[in-house]
């Protein structure tokens, strides 16, 4: 099948949504003329207009604010912040309008936008252009969260994400927009709240999100040879999360490790945790459930220091290895 | 001071021309809307005396008068989004005051089933956005209401209410300035009502006049006495025509005062009683509104009194509907959160 | 000894750290004549006047960034959000700023801020003025989270958290502020970062926060006639988190359950159930590992639908009753 | 356009003072400096392209008017926070290239350990409270140096320094708000350089100076020719000396422009080639300030285009430094977070 980058998908799903549905607009710093910051956007201005492709002052709260009165009002907006870290600015906007106004309302309104935006570290761009907060967003009632880890999910997640009805915080990775995947051209949908086994194993349960799942397939290829099989498991929609097939592997594996790049304290990661501990895979674990995840410190800007921060191939390796070999 | 108050002549001259537009029947439901504002606000502050309602309230006394001029100057079909002292903008909107009030007792009936209460009452219906319980937080909301009415290429306008001290927040600035280089149809209405909770706007402002900050963004700006109906209906009805020719945003202060403290539980120890009383007794918005339709001979003073008495009614009859409604049901908790 | 409220308690350390060091100043909304939201800084004004308490315009934002800076510059500032809600506004200036500038500047400066603002629900302020957020701070590096639950600890943590050359995130909580307790007049310090036995029990460990202490405890009063004994675990500090006084608990009791206003999903629940899990304690545990925590759903302001949306006495009764008698 | 070019008489009347004022060491310092930040942007631009350096980076080449202008108006203790374009800013502080070269290379020996960057070099120990990745960033903190000044009763002041888009950030509004109505000692200084990012300043604003926003918090606001060091100077320096007397802030707009893209991946397609080339052939900054010099007989041409090969030489010594600085040892990494 035609092979496309990650950037391109998610382009690919915007100008689709676009020609499809006069309600939807892109809102953002830079989207037009430049493209975005990462390319995502390239080209859509020419076939769109400055109508449906607005590019705006350096203003967060504004954008987010922009949707959610847009999206209050009939129309579909898809707005874009720039770097995760500037959703620091629109927390506001985002968390005590557009994720409570139905609930405020009883009910009596919705705010059908999507928010993207592109997290994560490996860029050198240091610590307030590097961070990963997507726990933040899987805490707050009224919010979707969607954490896309390969091209194909990127434009199948992303059109569900248009089609929602609710407000829908859809993060990408900046590692990720040049990798390539297969991609169908047709508007396909890969449902919100779906969890994926990426890929099928005995030994050992590996949870992984975004850029994580590649990462965490790999250590399983290098572990095979070991002859130590990861179950790689990518819940791909954080909020509402389906835990089911989750509780399923480590029932199977009896063994469960959660990787994500956020810092580990506080993070996402506890979430899966606390919903296996909790779960009836409890009485199946052979072995103590770990983490492995970002250390608890900013993102450094010297690149060695900035890989040692946050989970490598090798660390997955090396974890998972001690989890089957029973070292915990 | 009553209702034979003295009305000067230029003043009658100078709403000539707007007496005429608007008509005896609807300048007089003005006023009604005024008294029923105020009935709403009095018994609302009773029941929450009376431990009847919890949480908290922001009441509007003594600022009928921008929510009656402004909503009057708006459309069927334009938009509202208002703040935490909305009661006044809400029933001066037209709103049920059956399920305002429903809602402000938190029962199943209310605008919001009982979920926002107070602060939050919206009447999605009739495109009242909602009242919010953060301030200025409704204002940014107002430039996506803008660009989905120039994107549907409708003739609606977007009245965002906000108060002076939402003037002050990052929000006002970056939605006006928004609004302004895409030329959106926003009118925003600051209440100027001089205070923030106990912060009095003379110290939180090194300005006089707050609708000066619209030469930062350039559009037009002007400052109303908020306590006269008719003058912020003419600022309001210019600006919304401006916005719905396509010239973009205006923002009018409107001057008034709250009688009442910032919310349930205010010592008021910010300002002197002499000054509330300066207010209420010198330029209340009702007496000279009132006072106005019966000089110029379309109110007697039988009828203006006799509007205080419907009010009441009104008010009564809503606390009946609400008390007789019944609480949301705590097995459906888990509604409305998601669509 | 001397009994006086949360607030009151708030409010001496505060006057004592005033008067004993010039560098201390209070910043916020209606800080001075009003006293404050919830009165903690009542009287204050009078006695240090404008300078050191000083009124703010609605600018939350500001309010954060006027701590960063004085506390860059050699002053310690204690910052005020009115309600918790509100720090959505801030997290630009804390996240981005207050905890990062240290690190970024490679150790070379200090951010000595304390952040004290009133969480929690319980008074029918509905979903915009009844928010538990503080796992976001959590998981924000360079940051220090305090959550007193008694008036004790509240004016001993603010002395700490005012000595530490760390922002501090400061979280009280709207329904303790009128609660008594034994006080004593010195300038006593609680130290940041010690987890506190509330009471001792042998058969569940239950590990909760803020005014969910409380209710563990009176949970406790009530299991205990039953002859099912609680311990009561108090973190006091969230971040950094002395873990070790939980797991030990843990082993002793091999059940635990996590209780705390905080929605679920998202929150400090899955960050100690994940230390728990990952731990030596794991080998102990007789029972899957529980939390009790908010709904995911925003604060209705509705009273019965509020009071059912956050653990109440009897849930905690009824879930801890559960894991003694091993219904899990 | 070489360094023989005309400086028209009554520029250099217009000059004829702050000449006498500064002297001709400054002077000439101040063009030293000049040359200095362009020879160690077009060395970082070279550098990231070897490969380097990763990461991005915000050049300033056009731009060192302003920061020299700027630097030279204040005193030894005085405070400066900068933004993401800020290698001029912190050069023309005074701070140690080396530092500076070895902290864009992520030295152990630069200004923060190699932990910041390009875009968070700061030199605490010379107030220099540092440049910032997030725009607007620095712009809040300033009011909390202000206070600071005030409580701690220095005659200091607060320079901050940000972007036309900056100006655009609700942290601005609250900034210049906060320091307005308490009368704080800070400069806010708007290095116009007509874009951010991609977007011109004529689409982001709807008014043609910035500086007109100041009347929205009732302070001074001017609009210089940012790349007339001696126009900077001059409107700092009377914001500074204004700002110590205790009668609060003022906000200078510097009109500048940048040569090189936003940042290291930029097409540009947001504006034209004769745009760009007409600044740089018609108003640069080092040929415009040379010209001045010569044309004043405080500097031969020899002496001129001498101190671009010093600039040179003290950036090549900086390269030196940095390549013979150690990395960060990776078992140090946990250091930093927490005092
Ligand atoms: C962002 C935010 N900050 C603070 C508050 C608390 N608060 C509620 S109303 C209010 C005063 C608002 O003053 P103004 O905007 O003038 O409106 P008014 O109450 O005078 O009608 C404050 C400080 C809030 N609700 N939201
Ligand atoms: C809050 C925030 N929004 C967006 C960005 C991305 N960004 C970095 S610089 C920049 C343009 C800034 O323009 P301006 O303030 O004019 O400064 P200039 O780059 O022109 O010097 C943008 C959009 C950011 N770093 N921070
Ligand atoms: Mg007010
Ligand atoms: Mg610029």
């Amino acid at each position: 099948m035609r092979e496309i980058t990650y950037a391109e998908a998610l382009r690919e799903g915007l100008r689709q949504s676009m020609a499809s549905d006069p309600r939807v607009f892109l809102i953002g710093e830079d989207i037009g003329i430049y493209g975005g910051a990462f390319g995502v956007s390239a080209g859509l201005i020419q076939e769109f207009g400055e109508q449906r492709i607005i590019d705006t002052p350096i203003s967060e709260a504004g954008i987010a604010g922009a949707c959610v009165g847009a999206a209050l009002t009939g129309m579909r907006p898809v707005g874009e912040i720039q770097f995760m870290d500037f959703v620091t600015l629109t927390m506001e906007q985002l968390v005590l309008q557009a994720a409570k106004v139905r609930f405020m309302f009883g009910g009596k309104a919705s705010v059908p936008m999507v928010l993207r935006t592109p997290g994560g570290s490996g860029t050198g761009a240091a610590a307030q252009h590097s961070e990963s907060l997507e726990n933040w967003f899987v805490h707050v009632p009224g919010l979707k969260v969607v954490m896309p880890s390969n091209a194909y999910d990127a434009k199948g997640l992303l059109l569900a994400a248009i089609d929602d009805d609710n407000p829908v915080i859809f993060i990408e990775h900046k590692l990720l927009y040049k990798t390539k995947g297969d991609v169908p051209e047709d508007m396909y949908r890969v449902p919100l709240g779906q969890t994926n086994i990426a890929r099928e194993g005995k030994h050992v349960t590996v949870v992984a999100t975004s850029v994580m799942v590649s990462r965490a397939l790999q250590a399983a290829d290098e572990l095979a040879k070991e002859g130590i099989e990861l179950e790689v498991v990518d819940p791909r929609t954080l909020k509402p999360l389906d835990d089911a097939p989750i509780i399923e592997s480590v029932k199977k594996t009896g063994r469960a490790l959660v990787v994500h790049e956020a810092v580990e304290m506080g993070g996402f990661g506890g979430e899966v945790v606390a919903r296996i501990a909790s779960s009836e895979a409890f009485d199946y674990l052979e072995a103590p459930i770990r983490r492995l995840a970002g250390l608890d410190i900013p993102i450094p800007y010297n690149r060695e220091l900035e890989r040692a921060t946050v989970p490598q191939v090798e660390n997955i390796i090396a974890e998972a290895r001690k989890l089957a070999k029973n070292e915990y | 001071m009553s209702p034979t108050t003295q009305i000067p002549p230029e003043a009658i001259q100078r709403y000539h021309a707007v007496i005429e537009e608007l008509g005896p029947e609807v300048l007089k439901q003005m006023l009604q809307d005024m008294h029923t504002i105020r009935a709403f606000e009095e018994r609302a502050e009773q029941l929450y005396g009376l431990g009847k309602v919890h949480g908290t309230m922001h009441l509007s006394i003594g600022q009928e008068g921008t929510a009656v001029g402004a909503s009057n100057a708006l459309k069927d079909g334009d938009y509202l989004l208002n703040h935490h002292r909305g009661h006044g903008h809400c029933l001066a909107w037209g709103s049920d005051p059956n399920r305002m009030m429903a809602e402000f007792m938190g029962k199943e009936t209310g605008f919001c089933r009982g979920r926002g209460g107070s602060m939050h009452i919206a009447d999605v219906e009739a495109n009242n956005l909602g009242a919010n319980g953060i301030v200025a937080g409704g204002v940014p909301i107002a430039v996506g209401v803008g660009l989905s009415i120039k994107m549907r290429q409708t003739d609606q306008v977007c009245m965002v209410i906000f108060g002076d001290g939402a003037a002050n927040e990052g929000a006002f600035h970056e939605s006006l300035n928004m609004a302004s280089i895409w030329k959106l149809p926003i009118v925003y209405l600051c209440e100027n009502n001089q205070y923030a909770m106990s912060m009095p706007m003379v110290r939180a402002f090194n300005i006089e006049e707050i609708s000066t900050r619209a030469s930062s963004y350039g559009v037009p700006g002007v400052t109303v006495d908020g306590n006269d109906p008719l003058a912020v209906y003419l600022a309001v009805h210019e600006a919304a025509e401006r916005a719905r020719r396509g010239e973009g945003p205006s923002l009018i202060e409107s001057k008034t005062y709250r009688y009442k403290g910032h919310s349930k539980s205010d010592r008021q120890a910010y300002r002197t009683r002499e000054e509330v009383n300066d207010w209420m007794d010198n330029r209340d918005a009702i007496t000279r509104y009132s006072a106005l339709l019966v000089t110029v001979g379309l109110l007697s003073e039988e009828q203006a009194s006799a509007m205080r008495d419907s009010a009441m009614g009104i008010i009564d009859r809503s606390v009946e509907f609400s008390e007789a409604s019944p609480a949301p049901d705590v097995s459906s908790i888990l509604e409305g959160v998601y669509a």
